[in-house]
């Protein structure tokens, strides 16, 4: 069945080896960056000024939080459907229990924070005790709080303090500081992933359920926790939203699509959707292409409907391409 | 039962009185088994015999209902594959439990990787796989590429330092050799001894007689879950060796050859066959005859079968049918033309384990033919009662089936399109007797109607047993054809290429 | 090892000096109204503002008779001759989205009025896709980048607030119109006598078509939009006072089988139901239809000056009223822009008039061959392109 | 296991396929509190209305069963629910004429749209949550682009017929087209899921290599659930569009619901389990509960909460309470 020989890397195979879809992706955000400044000179504007830097990373910040969070949990080889609803509800959260007063920041932030996990630990409590789908499981908890918001709030609702603010305005050049956060939140998130066990052990599961029980790790665990981590990215995403807004807002997260969006971008960034392939740096490549497209397409003045015709056609053709090249690796 | 240990030092395991049941079934009745430290301790037995589940109980897979496990003196129950782990003993699998996508060092410390400061040493994890790849003398693989870049005998490497990494004093081998290249397994055999020369007990599971004479120096035969015999392997030759798994004389089980007469015209031709595993090759099957096809492991027997029924298509070289040249190039042309596969891997390949007995038996009818387009109406009940099923009624999903009756519902499922060729690929793998019985019958009727047969089987006394003829492959070539009831050393001849062969 | 020190320092000195923050100069005293917290209509319920619209309607508008998105009632004005610059201009819209006919058509018309003028150079639009946080960036992007002047459609009036200020702050004149925001620091806020007046006129007329004991069914599309809670808010106190029965209350989320649906099974609950009130006209003609395919006759009906609603009220001779929310004024930003440009006085607020459609004026403002989902009162019909663009 | 097989095939019970009874059972349920909750439904009439209102969604079901059971999902009906409506008011634009050519072109397009979907799953190997996602963007804004912004035309009485009329028949009163319609549809899945193309799809979102070897066209059939899926959503939108008229909402969330419907139905995501009947069941269900809640006057916030509560406990109750069944069984 096998040559014994060992293989000698063809020249496509190490081609391939340079090529790996992390690398791919900043490639194709660099040649969108170039051709779009050139689409965008063409009429006269500049695209990478300090506004459009800016808003590229500000637009990133929030899909760039939950899509590190939707990354893990896709690693795993599950998806996480409920974190549109949650962000909201940490917005809410968040803003209520702060009612504008500075001294609150840090016990909302942490009870935000605190309900964001409890909402993932029953994901992921769901996903391995009850043997549920990720897909209907996260659904199902995104309707309950969805079910919750409807008839709870009417509206935007709690008040945070100007200070907390700071943290959605603040920037040092066109850099936002929350950008920054991101960044260091998506570094730290790859470090968990590439360096320590528990990270070690998200790839196992994500490639083999199977072959990681067999080998002693405890596949559960991985799972509950990646759900977790993946809630509490996302109230961390309802909370800088709630910076950004002055207020919680329900539907914060739903009207943004972060649901789909998040998954958008994790699997533009060259992870498997099955698992145990791709990382967090491809994510964030994904997402930033995402919002660059989205400013290229204000700059050029494209009506939002063309917008969505495009992102869904890269989407596909992005996978598209990740499919083949791994086909051809086979 | 057990024989005076050939080396003074206590064994290392001592297993005693071993009892296991599967749903009622007593897979393992009062085993014994001793290893010692330096030594290969084979176990063979025939398919079903129980050398799985004997294996499964010493790596903590499973707990034995009776008896009593006792490692370095001490009485020992695993609860876990990791606790036996712990405690020194380490199973390398047949099927490997590898991910891909991972290193080799990732896969080797899967689950008990080394930390420092909060995170995995991947320096260290590199360099100690490393070393033991060095130890081992596996020096052209590199623990950082991704085991899906490694050839399959370099994966069966991985899977045994793997094993090794816990500090084993125990590794138990299943079936290592069974993925492997002829001279792949040479290397396996270097590696084993140098195992054995650091004093660690190998328990070698393993249907190959050859292996076993050459490696191990005991043997415990086991025989429907029970112990035949365990001896020194100086003390015994392969013909008592064969004896003892079988038990009774293989040739009751078989029905009887086709008659001269009974063979028919060509049926099926291939000529000048080939492609990317296989060379030139050339066959004929005739109507009514059974073929076997013989070869080691990776000799490309699968590759034929795989090519002849379309799966792998022949590149070069033409196929003919009733002297007709027909182009196969995927499963349904080949079986629009009556070309029936029996895939080896049942489970795998061959049934949907989730559908009902009649779904999966008509599943290649519907597939293949849709409305039922040139074939007769079909008598579902009396194509199961022909197959001999035994099940609860049609709608019966077959995952709750026996193994011998899936395979009966696999056979069902070609039967169904009334082949004109059927080939066999390890018909009778991980089945019991009495329906290895019923396979054979089934198959020599079926020859007897005219059906010409191609049949693949890792166990020679079978292969030899049905065949009417035998094509040896040696290397993705044809070595050479021998007539009914061939010795099995005149196989092994052809196989490896060699002149002497040790093993019966 | 040196050098790379004294680099890292200097690029970290840089970056300390390049910090700074887009967070807009603190309200300290503005009347900041903190959004409340509970549920029900009562937060959005405001004693004096309702009083006010009520009185409103019946005000008489100063300006052009025939251009009603010129027209103010009861205007304030204020000086903008420190604005004053001259054209040709960069007029920026921050828009909160397009996802609905009724903005369809109303940026269709402010698009069309960017074009009659020719001191307009570029009209930029940035569309938020009802995002709140993009629509943050949108203006701040707006902001920096050469507007002459900015108009702003926010998505939320709370969440929109601390953008706008900061818009404000940086000098260029800013335009707030439909939904409002919690600052007056806009140069002018531009929208159409609002929610209560609405929800009142229709009350008025249903009570008055159903008499006292009679049954109405408020249809709403969403909670949570402040307009169209004032309008509920508003109808509920003409109902409770006129002593009409409300059996529900449901949200349609403007989808016409939803709301086909809702409406059935009040038939089949209530057996009979006289009078329809709904804060937005979009599915009224579904909900007509559940009273046919119920073999009912048609209830008394307030609606909306979509075109399918007004053909039908016309076809069938229905009893119905149709309060607007004109699109017309998204024409007026634009306007008010260029007067502001040109240093002319605007209104501070600039309330417009809301017409009412009945009977008698119903003609005026169906136009035949428009799409079922177009508005009459875009304030379109005399303009270049009409009705092709529109369509 | 000591029991041979029956002779024939002929006296086979009528059995229930998998997962089916649980859902029909909580459906009896549903339905006779619906009795009690609202007068209406003491009469076959509010019967009519339920399956009428429920009609769309269960033919959706069938669609999004097709594409479940072998292995794959479809995000993209709802957003081709809304295309086609949108589609069909402009093409129609109030032309009673336009309407025979405009159906056959509504179902094309659906195919179309499921073609491409199925395509480029089975062939670029592009996950079909990925690829019906993407198509959902697509179409979302492709047809909107198409109609600048917003829905334009109108549709004409005869294509409103099937989604709003109904005919009269002796004891039943007046039945809608739809049920008819729906009830045809119901007839031809459960024959098609009998047949051998039926059957073989089930068996694909088994074990896709055993159909491979065993000569099925693979790629073929799962392209031809998601056509089936798309065609669904197609009729769907022909009786949405003529139940209430254009809308450009109609088909918003379409996507989810009829999958937590299919799921209900006790199909199991990943393929090869699940009856096709259970998938519809799986649809009138929620919307019998929809119809209960409302009864009821539960507020909207509830009905979602309801929903998620619904479909976990449902997936739950498929999973682990299967496994200590399944071990009796296996003895």
């Amino acid at each position: 069945m096998a040559t014994g020989t060992a293989v000698a890397p063809r020249p496509a195979q190490r081609l391939s080896r340079v090529l790996q879809p992390t690398v791919v992706v900043y490639l194709a955000l660099v040649l969108l960056l170039v051709a779009g400044s050139i689409l965008v000179g063409v009429r006269g504007g500049v695209l990478l000024d300090q506004g459009g830097i800016l808003n590229i990373l500000t637009r990133s910040t929030a899909l760039g939080l939950v899509a590190i969070g939707q990354t893990m949990v896709i690693l795993t080889g599950k998806l996480d459907l409920s974190v549109a609803y949650l962000i909201g509800l940490c917005s809410l959260i968040g803003a209520e229990t702060m009612a504008g007063d500075p001294g609150m920041i840090v016990p909302a932030v942490l009870l935000t924070l605190a309900c964001a996990a409890g909402v993932g630990l029953v994901n992921g409590l769901v996903i391995t005790k009850l043997k549920v789908n990720a897909f209907i499981a996260t659904l199902g908890t995104a309707l309950i709080i969805r079910g919750y918001l409807e008839s709870a709030y009417s509206g935007p609702a709690g008040e945070v303090p100007r200070a907390f603010q700071h943290l959605g305005y603040a920037r040092i050049g066109p850099i936002p500081v929350s950008a920054l956060l991101m960044v260091a939140l998506a570094a730290l998130a790859w470090w968990y992933l590439m360096r320590t066990k528990g990270g070690y052990h998200v790839y196992a599961v994500g490639g083999d359920e199977e072959v990681a029980r067999f080998s002693g790790i405890r596949t559960d665990r991985t799972i509950i926790k990646v759900h977790v981590l993946c809630a509490v990215a996302a109230g961390l995403a309802g909370l800088f939203l709630a910076s950004r807004l002055g207020s919680g807002a329900p539907w914060v997260g739903v009207d943004a699509g972060y649901d789909l969006e998040s998954i958008a971008a994790v699997v533009l960034g060259g992870t498997l959707l099955a698992g145990g392939r791709g990382g967090v740096a491809g994510t964030i490549g994904g997402v930033l292409i995402l919002a660059t497209l989205d400013t290229i397409f204000d700059d050029l003045g494209v009506t939002p409907f063309f917008k969505d015709v495009v992102r869904g056609a890269v989407l596909i053709v992005a996978v598209a391409l990740y499919a083949r090249r791994r086909g051809a690796l086979r | 039962m057990v024989v005076t240990g050939l080396t003074d030092e206590a064994p290392v395991v001592r297993m005693r009185g071993i009892g296991k049941q599967f749903l009622g079934n007593a897979v393992l009745r009062d085993v014994d088994l001793d290893l010692h430290p330096g030594e290969v301790h084979a176990l063979v037995g025939e398919n079903g015999a129980g050398k799985s589940t004997l294996m499964k109980i010493l790596a903590g897979v499973h707990r034995p209902d009776s008896g009593s496990v006792e490692l370095g003196g001490s009485e020992a129950t695993f609860g876990s594959p990791r606790e036996a782990q712990a405690a020194g003993i380490s199973i390398v699998h047949q099927e490997f439990n590898l991910l891909g996508d991972r290193t080799v060092a990732e896969n080797v410390y899967l689950g008990r990787e080394p930390v420092r400061r909060g995170q995995v040493d991947r320096r260290r994890m590199e360099a100690d796989t490393a070393e033991l790849l060095d130890g081992l003398g596996e020096r052209g693989i590199s623990p950082r590429t991704p085991v899906r870049r490694l050839a399959v005998a370099q994966r069966q490497v991985v899977e045994i330092v793997k094993a090794l990494s816990t500090d084993a004093r125990v590794l138990a081998m299943d079936e290592p050799t069974a993925a492997l290249a002829d001279h792949e397994v040479e290397l396996l055999y270097g590696l084993v001894k140098r195992l054995r020369q650091r004093g660690i007990a190998i328990l070698y599971v393993s249907h190959r007689l050859r292996e076993v004479f050459d490696l191990s120096q005991r043997i415990t035969v086991l025989k429907d879950g029970e112990p035949v015999t365990s001896t020194a392997t100086a003390e015994l030759t392969p013909d008592q060796l064969v004896r003892h798994m079988v038990g009774r004389p293989l040739d009751a089980l078989f029905p009887d050859r086709a008659a001269e007469s009974e063979t028919g015209a060509v049926r099926l031709a291939v000529r000048g066959g080939g492609n990317a595993r296989l060379a030139g090759i050339d066959l004929e099957l005739r109507a009514g005859e059974i073929v076997g096809l013989a070869g080691l492991q990776g000799a490309g027997r699968s590759a034929v079968a795989r090519a002849i029924c379309g799966v792998d298509p022949f590149a070069t070289g033409t196929l003919e049918l009733e002297g007709r040249p027909v182009t196969i190039g995927s499963p349904r042309s080949a079986i629009r033309h009556g070309i029936a596969f029996v895939t080896e891997d049942r489970k795998g390949e061959g049934l949907a384990l989730r559908q009902s007995v009649r779904d999966n038996a008509l599943l290649v009818r519907r597939a293949a033919f849709g409305r039922a387009r040139g074939l007769g109406a079909l008598d579902l009940a009396a194509l199961l009662r022909s197959v001999t099923l035994v099940a609860r009624g049609p709608g019966q999903e077959v995952r709750y089936l026996s193994g011998g009756n899936q395979q009966k519902v696999v056979l069902a499922k070609w039967l169904a399109v009334e082949p004109r060729v059927l080939v066999v690929d390890e018909p009778t793998r991980g089945i019991d007797v009495g329906a290895k019985k019923a396979v054979y019958d089934l198959l020599r009727g079926l020859a007897r109607g005219g059906v010409a047969i191609l049949m693949i089987s890792s166990e020679l006394p079978e292969l030899i047993g049905m065949s009417d003829r035998v094509l040896v492959m040696h290397e993705g070539r044809l070595a050479g054809e021998l007539p009914a009831g061939p010795s099995e050393e005149a196989v092994m001849t052809l196989a490896t290429g060699h002149t002497t062969v040790e093993a019966a | 090892m040196k050098r790379a020190c004294t680099v890292v320092l200097a690029a970290g000195a840089l970056i300390l000096s390049a910090c700074s923050s887009d967070l807009p100069a603190d309200p300290g005293a503005a009347p900041s109204q903190a959004p409340g917290e509970t549920t029900g209509t009562s937060e959005f319920f405001d004693q004096a503002e309702y009083e006010r619209q009520l009185a409103l309607r019946d005000a008489t508008p100063e300006g052009p008779a025939d251009r009603p998105w010129e027209q103010a009632l009861e205007p304030e004005l204020v000086d903008t001759a420190q604005y004053r610059k001259d054209g040709p201009h960069q007029i920026c819209f921050s828009n909160a989205s397009v996802d609905n006919p009724w903005r369809q058509v109303g940026y269709k018309t402010m698009q069309a009025e960017a074009d009659l003028h020719d001191e307009i150079a570029e009209f930029r639009v940035l569309d938020a896709e009802a995002k709140d946080d993009k629509q943050i960036s949108d203006i701040a992007s707006l902001t920096s980048q050469g507007c002459d002047a900015l108009i702003v459609s926010p998505n939320t009036t709370a969440t929109l607030t601390p953008a706008v200020e900061s818009a404000c702050d940086s000098g260029i004149p800013v335009i707030v119109f439909d939904r409002g925001v919690n600052t007056d620091c806009p140069v002018t806020f531009i929208h159409p006598i609002g929610g209560y007046a609405f929800g009142a006129t229709a009350a008025e007329f249903l009570s008055e078509q159903v008499g006292e004991g009679g049954k109405v069914l408020g249809l709403r599309v969403l909670p949570g939009v402040d307009v169209l809670e004032h309008r509920w808010a508003a109808a509920e106190r003409e109902f409770a006072d006129s002593g009409v029965q409300v059996v529900g209350a449901e949200f349609t989320e403007n989808d016409s089988a939803t709301a086909k649906s809702i409406v059935s099974d009040y038939l089949q609950r209530e057996g009979q139901i006289d009078g329809i009130w709904m804060d937005d006209g979009t599915a009224a003609v579904a909900v007509l239809e559940a009273f046919e395919d119920a073999g009912m006759e048609p209830p008394a009906i307030s609606g909306e000056d979509q075109q399918q609603f007004l053909q039908k009220w016309k076809d069938e001779g229905l009893t119905a009223l149709a309060p607007t929310y004109p699109t017309y004024q998204w024409r007026t930003p634009v306007i008010a822009a260029l007067k502001i440009l040109r240093g002319e006085q605007v209104p501070k607020e600039w309330i417009l008039p809301q017409p009412v459609i009945d009977d008698s004026n119903l003609d005026r403002y169906l136009t035949a061959g428009m799409p079922p989902l177009h508005y009459g009162l875009c304030g379109c019909q005399e303009m270049p392109g009409f009705p092709q663009r529109w369509q | 296991m000591t029991e041979t097989l029956p002779a024939t095939g002929k006296t086979r019970r009528i059995r229930l396929a998998d997962g089916t009874g649980p859902v029909l059972a909580v459906l009896a349920v549903l339905l006779v509190a619906l009795a009690f909750a609202g007068p209406a439904y003491s009469e076959p009439a509010g019967y009519l209305a339920l399956l009428k209102r429920a009609a769309p969604l269960m033919i959706l079901a069938i669609g999004q069963y097709f594409v479940i059971v072998s292995g794959g999902f479809d995000l993209s009906v709802g957003s081709l629910v809304t295309a086609e409506v949108v589609i069909a008011a402009r093409l129609i634009d109030g032309d009673e004429g336009a309407t025979v050519w405009v159906i056959p072109l509504l179902l094309a397009t659906g195919a179309l749209v499921g073609l491409v979907n199925g395509l480029i799953t089975t062939r670029l190997l592009v996950p079909s949550f990925i690829v019906t996602l993407g198509m959902l963007l697509v179409l979302d804004g492709a047809v909107f682009l198409w109609t600048g912004g917003s829905p334009r035309g109108a549709l004409s009485e005869a294509f409103r017929v099937v989604g709003r009329e109904g005919f009269e028949v002796p004891l039943l009163g007046a039945v809608p087209w739809s049920v008819l319609l729906l009830a045809a549809l119901v007839v031809a899945a459960v024959v098609f899921m009998r047949g051998g193309t039926g059957r073989t799809l089930v068996a694909i979102g088994d074990n896709e290599t055993s159909v491979l070897l065993g000569g099925g066209r693979v790629e073929r059939l799962r392209t031809l659930a998601f056509v089936l899926s798309g065609v669904s959503a197609a009729i769907a939108a022909i009786l949405l569009g003529g139940f209430a008229g254009v809308s450009a909402q109609v088909g918003d969330g379409l996507e989810f619901r009829v999958i937590t419907a299919v799921v209900l139905g006790g199909v199991v995501l990943g393929g090869g389990r699940g009856s096709v009947v259970a998938a519809m069941a799986g649809a009138l269900t929620l919307e019998a509960l929809f119809s209960l809640l409302n009864l009821l006057g539960v507020a909207g916030g509830l009905e979602s909460a309801v929903q998620g509560v619904i479909i976990i406990a449902a997936v739950a109750y498929a999973s682990v309470g299967r496994i200590p069944f399944r071990t009796r069984r296996s003895t």
